[in-house]
């Protein structure tokens, strides 16, 4: 299946990952899961931040992040990926991003997940512009990985 | 030969725009389109800190744009 | 709060994760949060698995599932830790254990999860039983992190 | 001095039984331990396969064993 989302709206990352593995339906096949979820912080840089706003590529994004999947596919064993990423208005506390793995053992679904992430982290085209008291600024870069 | 250029994010406010025609007249490099299009911004960014695609891939600066390509210009990412 | 949990019945990772981030009541304060559920598989070492026990510690088990956390709290900046590990009867597709870590950035969410998980899997008081159709086995060594 | 003994997994198996009262003479180390509770074996089993806890701590073969402590011998563990 090897799903990927673009979401206007807030989402929960736990349920999400509940409703894919069911829909997935593999129980007895994958041993391990491992998943990491992006969630606003009210903070970033010395500034308290009130809100943000995510900018995309439309159609790039889509098929960076698919590029993303079929990757970790190829050089890992996996049973199965998934990532949703929000954009547009993002409110403190809301989830960003989630990338989850499954896979039959451990080491797989950790370095997966992790690879996904950093690849995303540095090339998948999105934009945050936080909002704080003296102004909106974009962010210039992503914390290191 | 017609290509769309797309900026995005800070890029996007500083030139005002989010995207454009342009009409070229040869094959040129994608480096020669940014040192076209970015003439305009008083500040001056180098090449080196601009990530440049190609119909939705990335690209380096030497890669060179054919007709009807679809060119996109834009700062570091942020996501995740 | 830094909870372990050692279960005797079956748990969704998922609802836990949810429910205990709820009552952790630090929105805006992570920005990360990792985590790994292991699973039970159908199948191991070349045989199909019907059903397993998880035999552990008592005491000792508490103990040493605290100490993961400590020590992870100690050699990274989190804000939290959790860990859930199953005892008794388990069947296929039945969660083992959960590991879950929240912090401000994602590499200590990352490098924490993994040290947890690889420090349990290699020193806690657990021990598996599988069930096969050729007879019960005492599982001898866990798979490669 | 008297101490108490737990077993678990394969190794409870084997010895037929989950937890023992030992009266020991002197103090010793849980190595000697080991080659005392380990004799009924038929298959010999290197210590170093097996994992020693004092108290509910991992310990080397070298520590020593106190009255009153809670020592236990397991094969390598597989939770997770």
């Amino acid at each position: 299946m090897m799903p990927i989302e673009i979401r206007g709206s807030s989402f929960n990352p736990w349920d999400e990952i509940k409703l894919h593995q069911q829909k997935l339906n593999r129980q007895g096949q994958y041993g391990a899961t491992a998943s990491f979820v992006g969630t606003m912080r009210d903070f970033n840089e010395d500034k308290h931040v009130q809100r943000m706003t995510l900018e995309h590529y439309p159609g790039m994004t889509d098929k960076y992040l698919e590029k993303i999947c079929k990757e970790a596919h190829q050089q890992w064993d996996l049973i199965e990926t998934l990532i949703i990423h929000r954009i547009g208005e993002i409110k403190i506390a809301d989830p960003i991003v989630l990338v989850c793995v499954w896979s039959a053992h451990r080491a797989e679904a950790f370095d997966a997940c992790r690879f996904m992430m950093e690849d995303l982290k540095s090339k998948a085209p999105f934009w945050k512009q936080e909002s704080t008291a003296a102004g909106n600024r974009w962010v210039e870069k992503s914390t290191p990985g | 030969m017609n290509i769309t250029v797309k900026y995005f994010a800070s890029l996007r406010e500083q030139l005002g725009k989010s995207e454009e025609i342009l009409t070229l007249s040869d094959e040129i490099s994608i480096a020669e389109v940014w040192q076209n299009v970015s003439a305009s911004i008083s500040e001056n960014i180098e090449s080196e800190n601009i990530l440049m695609t190609i119909n939705m891939e990335y690209v380096k600066s030497d890669a060179l744009v054919k007709t009807g390509d679809e060119v996109a210009f834009f700062p570091p990412v942020t996501g995740g």
